[in-house]
C-alpha cells in the first residue's frame, strides 16, 4: 500500500543516524539535570534506516503533481518555472551556513544582498522604503495593517474601518481581524472593478486604510485606480495593495505610481520561489514615506564611502543592521518602528532566490515576463472562445484581462450538469493541474486561470483542447465528469468525513 | 525574451492575432489608464547570463562568515546542527520543491501524507494531541499561540517570561496591539523565570502564560511548577503556552505531560540550515479542545470513493478562504518544504538517536559549561541546569571586542549578550553546543578565551595559534 | 505523448543558453579562423526554454523504475543503497571543480585520498598493490589480462590460453579477445564449481591465466578454491579474480588468500557507486608483488614524513604523481608499466564515493555488509522453499549461497508454460525489478536474485510472496504472466524489430 | 549493524531460524574453507558517523585548489566549463541516479529515451548517422575506434598523429599490444599534423589514421585534406578517426563533412564537471557501414505491443553477454549519467547557443593568443588557427616554476608541456579558455605572466598584485 507511513515501516532497533562519540569525561546524567526535568519514555518515532527512510519519500512524492511535471494555472498563484541556478546559489555555505546573529562585520555579503533586493522592489514598486521581515503574504498584510494603524495613531487618530472589496483575497479580511480593525466589504461593479458609489458612501473619517488587489482577481484592471485612491486619501486614508498579483505589472505601472502608500510583495509568485507544497513563502512591504518611520525592525544601513578598513560587501559599500528606533534619526525609517513580526531578518533563503531572479532578468526581462504573463492570459481566453467553450465557460467580467481570468461555470452546471469541481477532477485526467476553482467568491462556481509566461503556447492550446474536450464529452455523458479522476493515485476523497471525525495523527502502540 | 520566458516571436504575433490587438502594449493600453502605462524601463540594470549571476551570488557568499568557514558556538534561537546529506536530495527533489498547497488532494497526496507524518512525529515530541502543518518560524509561533488564548477566552493579558527569546517578546509587544492585549513580562531570578513574581503577574484576566524552554539563558526551566502555579491563579481557562527546541525534547520532558496547553517553537534545529534566519518552520501543537481553533492548515486522514487509503486539508472552516474575516488566523502559508525537512530529520534520528543526539549534547554542554568557567575571568550568569547552550559573564570585559577577537582565530565563541540585553547582561556570553562541536573545539575555545581575556586585561599576550585555528 | 523527444519540442528562438559578451575587441571570424574550416550549418539541437528542459527531463526520468522506489535485486549488479553523503562529499568543489592537470602540490587532499583508497582496497581484497585506473569493471578486466600478459612477456614466455569457467561474465571471453588472447572454456562440476578434471586437461603450459568469480555466478563459493589455485599456479598461470561478486566476502576471506594474483574491483557494486542508468562505473585492480611491476602508470608516491614545508594532505604526509616508469625504482609497481588504459587517473568522483563508503563502514560495517548480504540471501531462498515455489523453480546447484543464488525456471516453463521472461514482467506489476535473467547461460531459462543486505526482510518477504503469487496465479491462468506487465508506462516492446530495422536517432528536417 | 545495514538483531534471530544454521559464522564456513575464512576483523579503522565522514572528506576537499579557488587556464583534454544548474538537479534524481542498465525497457523507457536523444544529439554535432549511448571517455574511446577499425578491415597498422592528447598516445600504445597492432606516430610540423609524414605512414596495411581535432597543441587541423590524404594511400577499407572536443563543433565542420569514419571524443566538456578526470563520458559515431561492430551500448526506437513507442538497448548481438569472446568489444557499461549531462547541455546550450558559445571561445581565444604573445619572451608554439586553446613558448624560461610562481597570485596559466612533452616543448605553456574565462582575467594572466617572465629573467620585479587575485 502506498500510502503507508513511516511510522508504520522500519523495525525496532533499525537506523539512519550514527552518533559521534561525546568525547568528553563521563558524568551522572542526574548531575546534569535532575531526573523529574527529563523525559521518561521516547517519542514514538520512526526506526529506519537511510535506505528506507529515502526510498518512503521518493516514493511519497511521485504521489505529488507539481510544476516540473505539467501546467499548474493554478490562478492568484503564479505558478512560474523556478530557475535551478537559484537553488545552487542559495546553497552555496557562505549563504545557507551563515548564522543570523553572526556579526554584521561578517554578514557584508548578505547585507549587500538584502539592500540590494530592498533597492530592486523599492524600483518594482514605485515606493521608496522596503522592509523584508514578513514571513508570506498575510504576514506582510498583517504588517501593512498594523503600520496602518500606527500611522493613524501616531497622528492622534483612532481608525477603525478598512475597506476591503468583495474579490479580495480572504486573508485580507482575516488579517483586518487580527489587527483590531473591523472589515468593510465594498461592493464590486459590473465591470468588475469597485463600485465607486458604494466605495464614497463607506469611505470616511474612520476609514484606515483599502487593501486592494490590482489588477484584482477577477484579472482585471481597475480603470478608475486615480479615482480609488483620491477617494480615499480624500477621507484621510491610507492604500494598501496587495501584491499577489503583481505578476501582471512588473515594470508596467507601478503601485506607487496609482497611488498607494503600502504594498506587500510575494516573493514566492512574482519573483519565483519554489512554493515547496505550500511553503516558504516571503512577503516583503514597501512603503511610502509617511509610513516609514513605523517599518518593522531590522533597518539595513548602508555607508557608500565607509572610513576606514573595516569589511565591506563586495561593491566597497558598508552595511549593518539597526536594531534599536531610538539609534535612527528622527522621521527616519522604523524610527517610531511598529517592533517585529518574527525572529531575525526574515526568509533570507528566498531573499536569495528572489534576487537572483531580478538580477538575472533586468529590468527588460522583468517587463517582458509580465507582458507574456499577460498576452498568454488573453491568449488562453482566445483560443477557448475559438473552440466554442465559452458559451458553457463564460468570462465573468469584460472582455479582456490582465494576466489571468475568470470563467464563470454556472451555465456548464445549469446545461450539462457538471460542476466547477468535476471540470477540475476530470482535468486531472488530462494530465493538468485545475485553475483555481470557487474563488473568487462572487462568481458563481469560479475559474480562476492564471497561465504565466514560462508557459508555452503549444501547453495553453493542449490545456484548452482538455477543457473543450471535457465539455464535449460532458454533453454526451456528464457522468464522466462527475466521476472523475480516474487516473490520479487516489480518486476522490471523502473531505467530509475527514472534518467531521478528524485523524490527524497516527495512532502508535 | 529571456530564457525563461517561453513566447517568441512567431508565438507572440500568433496569439496576438488570435486575441485580435496589435501588439502586447495595445492590450495593456486598453486596460491601465495612459498616465499609469510606463514606457521607460524600471532603473534596475540589464539582466546577466547564469554563469555571471552565479559568480556575482558566489562574490557575495564569500563576503559571508559562515558556519563552514569558522568554528562556531553561535546559538540563540538557531543552531549550526549538522543536517545529513539526504535531506538535501529530498527537498531538491520537484515533486516537494515545486507543487503549491495541496488543493487537489488526488494529485498530492506526497505532501498530505509527508504532513500527516510531519503532525504525527510533532505531536509525539511534544505529547500533545494535535498538531498542525506547521506556522512560519519560532516567535511567530507564540504570537499565534497568544492569539489562539485569545480567541479560546476572550481574556486581555498575556503573561511572558523574560526568558523568553527576545525576538520574541519584540514580536508579542507588536501582535498585542492587534490583539487589544496588554504584554506583561516576568522578571528571571538566577536565569530562571522568577517563580513568586510569575504568579503574582497572572491575574483572572491573564488569557495566556508563556515561557520558553530552555530559555534564553540556557536554562532549563521548572515547567511543571510554572504551569501550575499559572493554572492555579488564572484557572482553567488560561493558556499556557511552551516555546520549545525540539531538539531538547529527546531529553526534557514534553511539555504536554508538565501541563503545556499549547506548544511551539523554531523548527530550525530539525534539520533545516541557518540561512541567515530563514525560512525554517515554527511547530505548533496542543490539547484537543484547541483543536478548531488552531491556525494554518492541518492534514487529515480519510478515504477515497474506492475505499482507499488517503489524506486532505481539513477542518478549513478555520480558514481565510472560507471564513475570510471570522478565519482564526491570516496564516494560510505552512512551512511545507520545511516540515517535510524536519519530519524527515527525525525519522533520521529515530526513536534511539534523538535521546542519544540530546544527551550528547547534554554532556558536551556540561563539558563546556565547566571548561569555561575554569578560565580566570569568566563566570557562569547562572546556575540553572543546561543541555545546549549555557550562558557565562565576564566582568569588566568587553565581550562585543573579545568575540571580535577570537574570530579572528577562527572561532565564533557565541553570542555577547550586549547585542540583545544590553543593559541586563552588558558583560554576557551565551555559548552554545551542536554534536558539530567536539570536546577539541571546546578545549580551543577556552585557550582562545582565556587569552582573550588575559589581553584586554593587558596582564597577558594574545591567544597562542594552534592547529585548530581553522574550521573542521 | 510521454515519448516525445526534446527534439520535438520547443520552437524556433526559444533558448535556455545566454551567452554572455565576448568583450574582446572585434576581429574578423575569418581571420581567426579560415571559412573552409568552419561549420556551415548548425547542429539541429533542441530549441528550449530551461522550463521547457526541466519539465521535460522531469518527465522522462517518472519513466524510469530505480533503487529509490523499489527492490532491485538484479543478480551480479549489487543494487545496494547509495547513501546520500556521498553525492554531497563529491559534489565539494575541492573535488568536483579540480582539474586533472593541476600541480600535485595543489592536490593533496585527492591524492591523500587516492592513496587511501589504494591502501582500503589492498586490504579487502589481501593483494598489495592497486591501480584505480580502469574506468569500469571490464576495464580492469582487460588491465588485468594486459598484466598477465605482460608478466610473462617479460619472462620471456608466450602464452596464449585463458581459462574461463562457462559461469563467467561475458566479459572475460570479451576481454580476452580484445587482449589478443583466446579463451579455454571450463566445465562446471555438478556442485556448481570449477570442474577440477577438466581444469586439470586444459591446464598447460600456454596457460596465460584462469579468470574465476568466487563465489561465482552461480552464488557458489568454490570449495575447490585453494585446489584450482594450486593447479593454475603449478603449470606457471597467473589467478584472475573478477571482483563482481565481492559483497559476499568483504571482511570474510581474501581473494589474496585463496592465491589470486589480480583482482578487479566494482566500485560501482560492492562499494556502492549510484548506477546511473548504466555508469558511470569504476574498476580498480589490486596484484600481488610479482605483477606490480606491470601496473598502469601514473603512480601515487607518499612521503610519510617529508622534508621541507611543502604541501601535504591532510595526515601530513606528501603525494605525488610518478608519470613516467623510468623515474621508478627497478621491480616498483608502474616499473615496467603496460602504460596507460585512459586519460588522467581514473574516474575520481567514483573514488570519493567509495572512499567515503569504506570510511563510513570501517572493518566491521564491511563485514557486516556481506553477512547480511549472505543472510538475506539465504533466507530468501528459504522463504521461497517455504512458500512452496521451490518446485517450480528449483535452486540450480547447491542447497545453499553466498549472496546470490540462481533458480532454474525450467520447471516454470515445462509445467506451467510462463517462461523466466514472462516472471519477469509480471514482477514488473507487483513493483519490483527482476532479477538478472537468463544469466549464467548453463542453467535452463536462469533467474540470478541478488538480495543484497541493505533491503529490509520485509521486502524480501513481499518480494517472496509476489512470486508465490505468479506462479499460483499461473496455474489458473497463464496468459497472464504471458502478456505482462500491464501496469508499465509501456508494454512489451518490440525488441526484434528494432534490431532488424534500427532506428537509432531522431529524424530531424 | 550500520546506517545502510537493514537487519536488526531480531531480523537476523527470525532469518536463521528460517534458514535452519545458527550463526551466520556457520552459514559461512559450511562454504568457504575453513583456512580461508577469516575472524580477525581488517587492518580498517572503525567506522565514523556522517557528520565525522563528511568533515573529513572537507578536509580532504580543502587541500586541494579548484577552479573554483582560482582562475584557471588549464584544459589539455579537460575544461573548465560552466554546468549549468539544472544538471546537478536532474543529475541527483534517484530516477537517474539510481537505475541500473535498462535490461527492462518496461520500466526503463526514461533512460532509453536519454539515449536515444543522446544519440540524436551527438550525431547532429558530428554530422555523422550513428551514435552509441557513450563510452568510458576520451582517450580510450579512440582505442575502441582502433578496434573498430581492426574488426572493419583486419589490418595492422594504427596510423596516429603526434597531435592527438598524450594520454591518447599512450593509451593506444597499450591496447595495440592486445590487438596485435603496430602504433606509428605521425610528427607535427609547425603545430599540426605534417601532411607529407602522414601520407607516407599510411600503406595499404593501415586499419586506421587517427588525429585529434583540434590537436593537442589547440591547433585546427585540415581534416579535409588529412583524410583525403588516407583514403587515397590506405584505400576506402581504412578507417578515419577523428578525437573531437564537441564545443569545437560549434564552429568547426563536423567530422562527417570531412571524410572522418568514426568520430570520438572527450564528453567532459558538455555538461560534465572536472572531477579530477573523471567520470566523464566518451562519445562514439560513425558512418553507417560501423553500426553493427560498434562497441557500447545503443538504444532503438520500437513501439509496444499496444502500439506505442517506446525505446530499447537494441544490437544486443554485438555484446558480451551474448556473443561472449565474438563480442564487438568488452565495453559494458555506457557512462549513462554522464552522458545524460552532455544531453541537457546540449539541449540547454541549443541550437543557436552552442554556435554563439563557440565563436565566443574563439573570440576570446584570438584576443589571448594577441595579448599573451606581446609579452617579451613570449611566443606562439605554432602559427595555426585556434578556437579554443593556444600554445606558448617561452624561450629559456623554468615554465613549470613560472606556473608556480602565477599560481601564488590566484591564478593558473595552464599546463607547462614540459609535464607532458618534456623533450618536444620544454618550454611550452598550453593556455585554455572557457566562456568563464573572461577578457580582465586574460588582461590579468598578461600582466602575471610578463612579471613572472621578468622575475625570472632577473631583470624586474615579482608580479604586481591586482583586484583580481581571488577567482572570480
Amino acid at each position: 500500500d502506498h500510502a503507508t507511513t513511516i511510522f508504520e515501516k522500519g523495525a525496532a532497533g533499525r537506523r539512519s543516524f550514527v552518533a559521534p562519540d561525546a568525547g568528553v569525561p563521563e558524568a551522572d546524567l542526574d548531575e546534569i539535570l535532575p531526573a523529574r526535568l527529563r523525559r521518561s519514555a521516547p517519542a514514538r518515532l520512526p526506526q529506519v534506516t537511510e535506505g528506507e527512510l529515502v526510498r518512503h519519500y521518493v516514493r511519497l512524492s511521485r504521489r505529488n503533481f507539481d510544476l516540473d511535471t505539467g501546467f499548474y494555472p493554478l490562478g492568484s498563484c503564479t505558478m512560474k518555472h523556478n530557475p535551478r541556478l537559484h537553488e545552487r546559489v542559495t546553497a552555496l555555505p557562505g549563504h545557507a551556513r551563515l548564522h543570523p546573529f553572526q556579526d554584521p562585520a561578517h554578514a557584508q555579503g548578505a547585507l549587500e544582498l538584502m539592500w540590494g533586493l530592498e533597492r530592486q522592489l523599492a524600483e518594482v514598486s514605485g515606493l521608496p522604503h522596503v522592509c523584508l521581515q514578513p514571513s508570506a503574504g498575510s504576514h506582510g498584510e498583517l504588517a501593512g495593517v498594523l503600520l496602518a494603524r500606527a500611522y493613524h495613531e501616531a497622528r492622534g487618530e483612532t481608525r477603525t474601518k478598512v475597506l476591503t472589496p468583495d474579490t479580495a483575497h480572504g486573508t485580507n479580511p482575516a488579517t483586518v481581524t487580527m489587527a483590531g480593525l473591523e472589515v468593510v466589504k465594498v461592493a464590486t461593479n459590473p465591470d468588475g472593478g469597485v463600485d465607486l458609489d458604494d466605495l464614497r458612501a463607506k469611505a470616511d473619517d474612520d476609514t484606515a486604510l483599502l487593501m486592494l488587489t490590482n489588477p484584482n482577481t477577477l484579472g482585471i484592471f481597475d480603470p478608475n485606480i486615480e479615482e480609488i485612491s483620491s477617494i480615499v486619501h480624500g477621507v484621510g486614508g491610507v492604500l494598501y495593495y496587495d501584491g499577489a498579483n503583481l505578476n501582471a505589472i512588473m515594470g508596467i505601472t507601478r503601485p506607487g505610481d496609482m497611488g498607494f502608500d503600502i504594498v506587500h510583495f510575494n516573493l514566492h509568485k512574482s519573483f519565483t520561489q519554489p512554493h515547496g507544497g505550500g511553503g516558504p513563502g516571503s512577503g516583503p512591504i514597501a512603503v511610502s514615506d509617511r509610513i516609514s518611520p513605523y517599518l518593522p525592525l531590522p533597518v539595513i544601513r548602508r555607508e557608500e564611502a565607509p572610513a576606514g578598513d573595516g569589511p565591506t560587501g563586495p561593491s566597497g559599500a558598508r552595511f549593518s543592521l539597526v536594531e534599536d528606533a531610538a539609534a535612527l534619526p528622527e522621521g527616519a525609517p522604523g524610527s517610531q518602528s511598529i517592533g517585529k513580526l518574527r525572529g531575525f531578518q526574515g526568509n533570507y533563503g528566498c531573499f536569495v532566490r528572489s534576487y537572483t531572479y531580478i538580477t538575472s532578468l533586468g529590468a527588460a526581462g522583468l517587463r517582458d515576463a509580465s507582458e507574456v504573463a499577460v498576452l498568454n492570459a488573453n491568449y488562453l481566453l482566445a483560443k477557448l472562445e475559438e473552440l466554442g467553450v465559452r458559451e458553457y465557460l463564460p468570462l465573468a467580467f469584460g472582455t479582456r484581462c490582465m494576466h489571468e481570468f475568470v470563467l464563470s461555470g454556472g451555465p456548464l452546471k445549469r446545461d450539462l450538469g457538471i460542476r466547477t469541481l468535476d471540470l477540475a477532477k476530470r482535468l486531472l485526467d488530462h494530465g493538468f493541474h485545475p485553475p483555481t476553482v470557487y474563488f473568487p467568491l462572487l462568481v458563481d462556481e469560479a475559474l480562476l486561470i492564471e497561465p504565466v509566461e514560462t508557459e508555452a503556447k503549444e501547453t495553453l492550446d493542449a490545456f484548452a483542447l482538455a477543457i473543450a474536450e471535457i465539455v464535449r464529452e460532458a454533453q454526451d455523458d456528464p457522468s464522466l465528469a462527475q466521476n472523475a479522476p480516474y487516473s490520479t493515485p487516489v480518486r476522490r476523497l471523502d473531505e467530509a468525513g475527514a472534518a467531521k471525525r478528524p485523524r490527524i495523527r497516527q495512532p502508535l502502540d | 525574451m529571456t530564457r525563461y520566458t517561453t513566447a517568441t516571436d512567431a508565438d507572440r504575433e500568433a496569439m496576438l492575432a488570435a486575441v485580435g490587438v496589435g501588439s502586447v502594449r495595445d492590450l495593456l493600453a486598453e486596460q491601465i489608464p495612459a498616465a499609469l502605462l510606463r514606457d521607460e524601463p524600471l532603473a534596475l540594470p540589464d539582466g546577466r547570463s547564469e554563469q555571471e549571476v552565479y559568480v556575482h551570488l558566489r562574490e557575495l557568499a564569500a563576503a559571508n562568515t559562515s558556519a563552514e568557514d569558522e568554528v562556531t558556538f553561535l546559538g540563540a534561537g538557531m543552531y549550526d546542527h549538522y543536517v545529513p546529506a539526504l535531506i538535501d536530495m529530498l527537498l531538491g527533489r520537484s515533486e516537494f520543491l515545486t507543487p503549491y498547497t495541496p488543493y487537489q488532494p488526488e494529485v498530492s497526496q506526497g505532501g498530505l501524507q509527508v504532513m500527516f507524518e510531519y503532525q504525527t512525529a510533532i505531536s509525539e515530541l511534544t505529547a500533545l494531541p494535535v498538531s498542525n502543518a506547521s506556522v512560519y518560524e519560532g516567535p511567530s509561533a507564540v504570537g499565534a499561540a497568544a492569539y489562539l488564548a485569545k480567541l479560546h477566552n476572550g481574556r486581555r493579558r498575556i503573561v511572558v517570561s523574560a526568558g523568553a527569546h527576545p525576538h520574541t517578546l519584540q514580536t508579542l509587544e507588536t501582535l498585542a496591539i492587534g490583539y487589544g492585549s496588554e504584554v506583561v513580562v516576568v522578571p528571571l531570578k538566577d536565569g530562571a523565570t522568577d517563580p513568586q513574581a510569575w504568579a503574582a503577574a497572572i491575574d483572572e484576566d491573564t488569557s495566556t502564560a508563556i515561557l520558553q524552554q530552555p530559555n534564553f539563558l540556557g536554562a532549563v526551566e521548572d515547567v511543571a511548577a510554572l504551569t501550575a502555579a499559572a493554572k492555579d491563579v488564572g484557572g482553567e481557562k488560561l493558556v499556557t503556552v511552551g516555546a520549545y527546541d525540539p531538539i531538547t525534547l529527546g531529553i526534557l520532558a514534553p511539555p504536554g505531560e508538565v501541563g503545556i496547553d499549547v506548544a511551539v517553537g523554531e523548527g530550525q534545529t530539525l534539520g533545516n540550515r541557518l540561512d541567515f534566519g530563514g525560512p525554517s518552520f515554527g511547530f505548533f501543537a496542543a490539547r484537543e479542545a484547541f483543536l478548531r481553533r488552531m491556525p494554518g492548515r492541518i492534514a487529515g486522514e480519510t478515504t477515497d470513493v474506492d475505499g482507499r487509503r488517503g489524506f486532505v486539508l481539513t477542518l478549513q472552516t478555520r480558514e481565510q478562504h472560507i471564513r475570510r474575516e471570522k478565519a482564526t488566523s491570516n496564516i494560510c502559508t505552512s512551512q511545507a518544504l520545511n516540515a517535510l525537512a524536519g519530519v524527515v530529520y527525525l525519522g533520521w534520528l529515530g526513536r534511539e538517536g534523538l535521546p542519544e543526539l540530546a544527551e550528547l549534547l547534554a554532556r558536551r554542554t556540561h563539558y563546556a559549561r565547566t571548561t569555561l568557567t575554569a578560565i580566570d575571568g569568566v563566570e557562569l550568569l547562572h546556575g540553572q541546569p543546561v543541555v545546549r547552550e549555557l550562558a557565562l559573564r565576564l566582568p569588566g570585559i568587553d565581550v562585543p571586542a573579545l568575540v571580535a577577537h577570537v574570530q579572528e582565530h577562527g572561532y565564533h565563541p557565541g553570542l555577547a549578550l550586549a547585542r540583545t540585553h544590553p543593559d541586563a547582561y552588558p558583560d554576557g556570553l551565551l555559548v552554545a553546543i551542536t554534536e558539530q562541536r567536539t570536546k577539541d573545539q571546546i578545549d580551543r575555545l577556552a585557550e582562545l578565551l582565556a587569552a582573550g581575556v588575559a589581553a584586554q586585561r593587558g596582564s597577558g599576550s594574545g591567544p597562542t595559534t594552534g592547529q585548530n585555528g581553522v574550521a573542521a
